[in-house]
């Protein structure tokens, strides 16, 4: 056994003659380690890359949007009109647009996943909670095609229905946020869940103690006890909502619209990227550009919204780990 | 077998245990033949050897100490360790009465009377016989043999009770021979007093495998020496 | 006679001012110990004084602790296992670890002991040191028949034999027991503390324990260790466990073996 | 709830109050939970709704005028004669070839008057629901609009769909070239995400020190996890389909047709894609193996690739497994990537290599979804059952694949 170690090391470590330490617990080459250690770095270092690649391939592409005399930083902001076939390069009416379907997600999505959130770490009891979570991940699990698919075939006709189909356009932005905030509801909810169940049974208890019933102890000590964590579900929900793509791309619309009425159809930003791209779109044409300069505030703002969110829930896992 | 290191810590104890009881055996016999012969040099020899008996008990008593500290004996180990603490202490204790009778043969020099050797000689034989067999018995935990040797008691004190009147009427003949007897009464004294602390050692053989203590043997425990 | 002879055999591995540190808080601190070969060494003392990582540090597992780091010097074989040059696997291989909970790998019973003779680049029939193994744990006779079997099936007792069966495959010269009978009922205890002094013979075994009967019960030399005043650990007495049992020569010592500590 | 009834009037009514509030509430909660099944229902039954439904049929020929007696009632020999008559005489001898006409038998040579020479097409489709509910109106409108058109039950869900390629026409179109686009991509994305995911997830839960670069991947990775699918779409577009496109479009194997647009370049934005969550799951998966085995292996002197590859992954595996299933769930779905790096849904040739171009289910749907005929919708709806049945079967896989290896383990 020794030997075997001993011929081991003969064949892999050259002897240095000065050296005090024994044989037996000199260092080895270990080259396969080391090969394995830089593989693995390399495979973390990926992401590195990707990131790295995001930020340049958005940045230099927006740098040649923006190097187009007809674009100006300051239009690209402010100007309500984006038809880049002539030469009109406002984002603002993507922008409402995608703030608009995401605030009607939000009324859908923060509420109905609070409340289920609390229904399910507060109420259900754990038989219930396991058939509930599955269909709730069920639902998280559904491609947005197929929302975008709801979006268009079933949610749409029940708004004309219901409102009037001379009021309600076939794409509109309604039902996109509408569908879009189903959608999203299983993260808010699971999200919420895991923050209240974080909060210790000992708060519980003493609330009960002092003679609060479930709402009270659910609505006043728990929700807030929670609330960092809610909020950062809260957050990295509207942050999803700003990114989806297909349910407005099928629902919403096609064609820039200035406007705040959510029957009307309006493409987002989102939108705007998938419909562009999906064509034949020639290389460095504005349109092209503009894709990346959409791509690249988009990004920072969904960036910056999930880097709040996890401060936040790291602060909520802070007190209570 | 789980506890070795206790299980041959205690065989080991048990074993230096007979070995003390030996020493004590050859000193009693010896002193007794010191007395026979009137041999002042060999008594003075018995005398000082009671020092290596009184090491020989301490080193027990520490290694006893040792292995409570770091065994926790509990239960009939735990007895068997007590009972050895308690058998040292008579061992040494008869030990002494070997070096008392050798020093008799010292005090009584050259000096001309009557002994009862022969009925003193019995005597050693009786109360070192029980000796033995209360040790054997308390080392291979024979109760039962334990149980029966007190009453061989009665023998030692039936000579005792014969060698003493024998002795008073010496005294009472010749009242010049009233120091020299005495001592010899000294002698017997002892004798009597060893058959008695065999008695404890035979308690001691029933607590461990029973667990309770009893007296066996009420005759003169209140006496004083 | 119950006492050990003088040993005068010198030390297999010793700290010299040993100190432990983890970042800038120094957990243990000045520890100078030399282990005699062939004998149990048991490292005793109140908890968070430092034992487990005095322990942990005499075959570098401290290694694994995010910004542990050592002053100092462990000997072993006359050499700092701190050195530069010393690869701490090879340590591993020479001085065995046997942790507080039995903790067998997810595999066969055969599997658990042959697995660190394999990584050691031992090939061919392997049932011959795995039996000689499992023998010396005293566990042979009761899974011979089974070898098959998840090393998970065994009681807990079993499962430590068996992780001590699985260090001593590797053959060592030292053995670090760490706790190892925390995680088991008296009469497994007492199985495992035989089977040390059976070892013994061929091993030197430092335990640490937080059982002091058992360092008691079990140990050639104790070494008692409690945290100061900067709540550093310190190596209060080191000597023999007739010694120190049953005449401490520290204050700290007397108060904690009988029971008056803190 | 009246345990405190005992208690002094006044604030008994108060308790009322508040355990009328808490009821209320309750009531709510609990309605908000069941609007997410019912949502869930909702949408499959209005994607079932869609995929099934009467169908009003017109023939091109009818088949009175083929023959004066049923086509089921004619011998073999006269049905040939009539494929003969009608086909023209390339197609008669391509049918020919795939198996001669001889060898058929009768009631194969009926459907294939039928397929061939009757040729019925959808004229008017209806939903599931309303098939139901009003058959009769639908009988007798389809009866007035279209006299000789006949009505029947439809599945758009069926063996033909799932095997047939791409077609123009709604009835002849199929999903084969999909499914098969859709598994090249999950294939590459896997054979990439997998290894490079686990990899990193090894590196920074057992390698990496707690130094800046470290926690910068740390982070990094996280904050990818939450970066918007079309953003990847984007990096595809822009670095596998232009950058890159000589190497991705097979150019320097010489046959560079397809640009940067194919299989390999969508796999590739794929696995950056679910790489992070993939990362992230498998790191929960190792941080799950308990540090006593890793303390037991390296107690033995193994080094720190033997603990990682013998004892640390065979334990993480059943996690690992799983998280990447649902990653890989996740990127079947995905469209929006597909949509940047060029996926196009007129194909209707199997792809052949990872140089190929493609098309994938989603893609698929979200074409169909967004025609305005109603035929394309109910073939949207039944690629969309195909997709939910893909995807379950995937995740009942890696519920099997998880019970499978715990059940080893232990």
């Amino acid at each position: 056994m020794r030997e075997q170690i001993m011929n081991h090391t003969l064949s892999t470590v050259q002897i240095k003659p000065a050296s005090r330490v024994p044989e037996f617990l000199r260092k080895k080459k270990r080259w396969n380690e080391i090969l394995i250690q830089g593989f693995l770095f390399f495979c973390g270092f990926v992401s590195i890359l990707t990131t790295i690649g995001i930020v340049f391939e958005l940045g230099k592409e927006s740098l040649l949007f923006f190097a187009n005399p007809d674009v100006s930083l300051l239009e690209f902001f402010t100007n309500t009109r984006w038809q880049p076939s002539i030469g009109e390069f406002g984002i603002l009416p993507l922008a409402t647009s995608t703030l608009l379907t995401t605030l009607i997600a939000m009324i859908v999505a923060l509420p109905v996943g609070l409340s289920a959130a609390i229904f399910l770490s507060e109420y259900a009891s754990s038989k219930a909670r396991s058939v509930l979570k599955p269909i709730l991940e069920i639902l998280a699990g559904v491609p947005t095609v197929v929302y975008g698919y709801f979006a268009l075939t079933f949610m749409t006709p029940v708004l004309r229905g219901i409102f009037g189909e001379q009021n309600v356009e076939i794409y509109n932005t309604l039902s996109a946020g509408l569908v879009m905030g189903i959608m999203i509801l299983p993260l808010v909810s699971s999200m919420s869940e895991d923050a209240l169940t974080a909060v210790p049974r000992s708060l519980r208890e003493a609330a009960y103690g002092l003679g609060s019933t479930r709402l009270e102890t659910a609505v006043q000590i728990v929700v807030p006890a929670a609330l960092s964590g809610i909020i950062a579900a809260f957050i990295i929900a509207i942050s999803r909502a700003i990114g989806e793509t297909m349910i407005v791309a099928i629902a919403a619309g096609s064609g820039s619209n200035f406007t705040f009425n959510p029957f009307k159809a309006a493409e987002t930003m989102t939108g705007y990227i998938a419909r562009i791209s999906g064509g034949d779109v020639g290389y460095d044409t504005p349109d092209y550009n503009s894709i990346f300069a959409i791509g690249l505030v988009l990004f920072l703002v969904t960036l910056g919204l999930n880097i709040l969110s996890r401060r936040l829930s790291a602060k909520y896992r802070e007190v209570y780990e | 077998m789980t506890r070795e290191v206790l299980t041959q810590q205690i065989k080991k104890l048990l074993d230096e245990v007979l070995l003390l009881g030996s020493m004590v055996e050859q000193a009693t016999f010896n002193a007794i033949a010191t007395l026979k012969n009137r041999d002042i040099h060999a008594a003075r020899q018995v005398y000082d050897d009671d020092q290596t008996i009184n090491e020989k008990r301490f080193a027990i008593e520490n290694a006893i100490i040792i292995t409570i500290a770091t065994q926790q004996p509990m239960a009939r180990d735990l007895r068997t360790l007590a009972a050895i603490l308690e058998i040292i202490t008579e061992l040494e204790r008869m030990g002494d009465y070997a070096k008392g009778i050798a020093k008799v043969t010292m005090r009584l020099g050259d000096a001309e009377l009557p002994i009862p050797i022969r009925e003193i000689e019995q005597m050693g034989e009786l109360g070192l016989g029980m000796l033995h067999r209360a040790l054997s018995a308390f080392v291979n935990e024979d109760a039962r043999t334990a149980s029966k040797i007190p009453a061989e008691d009665d023998a030692v004190d039936a000579l005792y009770n014969e060698i003493y009147s024998e002795l008073v009427n010496e005294m009472i003949a010749d009242p010049r021979l009233i120091e020299s007897i005495n001592l010899l009464l000294w002698v017997v004294h002892n004798l009597e007093r060893l058959a008695d602390r065999v008695t404890n050692i035979c308690e001691r053989t029933v607590f461990i495998t029973t667990g309770e203590l009893m007296e066996m043997d009420t005759a003169d425990e209140e006496e004083n020496e | 006679m119950i006492d050990h002879q003088t040993q005068t055999k010198p030390p297999i591995i010793s700290a010299e001012d040993l100190c432990i540190f983890y970042g800038n808080f120094r957990a243990v601190k000045n520890v100078d110990m030399k282990i005699v070969p062939n004998q149990i060494t048991a490292i005793i003392g109140p908890s968070g004084c430092g034992k487990s990582t005095v322990l942990r540090s005499f075959n570098r597992m401290n290694d694994f602790i995010p910004n542990c780091h050592v002053t100092g010097k462990i000997t072993f074989h006359g050499h700092n296992i701190y050195d530069e040059d010393v690869d701490p696997v090879q340590v591993r291989q020479k001085i065995g670890m046997v942790f507080q909970k039995p903790n067998p790998f997810p595999k066969s019973i055969f599997d658990n002991v042959a697995w660190g003779l394999k990584i050691n680049g031992m090939k061919g029939d392997l049932s011959e040191p795995v039996e000689q193994a499992l023998k010396q744990a005293a566990l042979w006779d009761e899974v011979k028949d089974h070898l098959k079997k998840s090393g998970l099936s065994l009681s807990g007792g079993q499962q430590q034999r068996l992780c001590i069966a699985r260090a001593l495959a590797v053959k060592p010269d030292i053995i670090l027991m760490d706790e190892p009978c925390s995680a088991l009922d008296p009469i497994a205890t007492l199985k495992i503390e035989d089977l040390m002094r059976e070892l013994s013979k061929d091993y030197t075994i430092i335990i640490v324990t937080h059982n002091m009967q058992q360092a008691a019960r079990a140990s050639d030399y104790t070494a008692f260790f409690t945290m100061d005043s900067d709540r550093a650990g310190v190596m209060v007495e080191y000597g023999e466990t007739s010694h120190i049992f049953t005449n401490p020569q520290d204050k700290r010592t007397e108060d904690y073996i009988t029971g008056r500590y803190g | 709830m009246n345990e405190y009834t005992d208690l002094a009037g006044e604030s008994n009514t108060n308790l009322q109050k508040r355990h009328r509030d808490s009821k209320i509430w309750r009531t709510i909660f609990y309605a908000s939970t069941a609007a997410a099944i019912i949502i869930l229902a909702i949408l499959i039954l209005s994607i079932v709704n869609q995929a099934f439904g009467l169908v009003v049929l017109k023939n091109t020929v009818e088949p009175e005028k083929i023959s004066s007696v049923p086509l089921e009632q004619l011998s073999s020999q006269d049905l040939i004669k009539i494929l003969k008559k009608n086909l023209t005489s390339n197609r008669y001898k391509t049918i020919d070839r795939d198996m001669p006409f001889t060898a058929r038998s009768q009631a194969d040579l009926v459907d294939l008057v039928i397929a061939e020479v009757v040729k019925p097409t959808v004229v008017d489709s209806y939903h599931l629901d309303v098939s139901i509910l009003h058959r009769n109106e639908i009988m007798a409108r389809a009866a007035e609009k279209y006299p000789n058109g006949h009505v029947e039950f439809h599945s758009w869900l069926n063996p033909e769909f799932i095997t047939r390629s791409m077609s123009s026409t709604p009835e002849l179109a199929g999903v084969r070239t999909a499914i098969f686009g859709s598994l090249w991509i999950i294939l590459i994305t896997v054979l990439v995400a997998f290894p490079t995911g686990v990899g990193a997830a090894i590196y920074l839960e057992e390698y990496a020190a707690s130094n800046r670069i470290n926690k910068i991947i740390q982070t990094n990775i996280d904050n990818l996890a939450g970066v918007p699918s079309i953003i990847y779409g984007i990096l595809g577009l822009a670095i596998f389909v232009r950058g890159l496109g000589y190497f991705t479009g097979g150019g320097f194997l010489g046959s560079g047709e397809t640009g940067g647009r194919t299989i390999l370049s969508a796999g590739l934005t794929m696995a950056l894609l679910i790489l992070p969550i993939l990362i992230i799951n498998a790191q929960e998966a190792i941080r799950a193996v308990p540090r006593s085995l890793r303390e037991a292996s390296y107690g033995l002197g193994a080094t720190k690739w033997q603990t990682i590859w013998h004892h640390v992954l065979p334990s993480a595996l059943p996690g690992i497994l799983t998280g990447t299933i649902l990653a890989i769930s996740r990127a079947i779905g995905e469209t929006a990537p597909l949509i940047l790096v060029g996926a196009s849904s007129f194909i209707n040739r199997d792809p052949s290599s990872v140089f190929s171009r493609f098309t994938a289910l989603p893609i698929q749907i979200y074409n169909w979804t967004t025609r305005p005929q109603d035929e394309f919708r109910n073939i949207a709806a039944a690629a969309i059952l195909v997709l939910l049945v893909l995807l379950l079967s995937l995740n009942a896989f890696a519920i099997l694949m998880r019970n499978r290896f715990t059940r080893r383990i232990s």
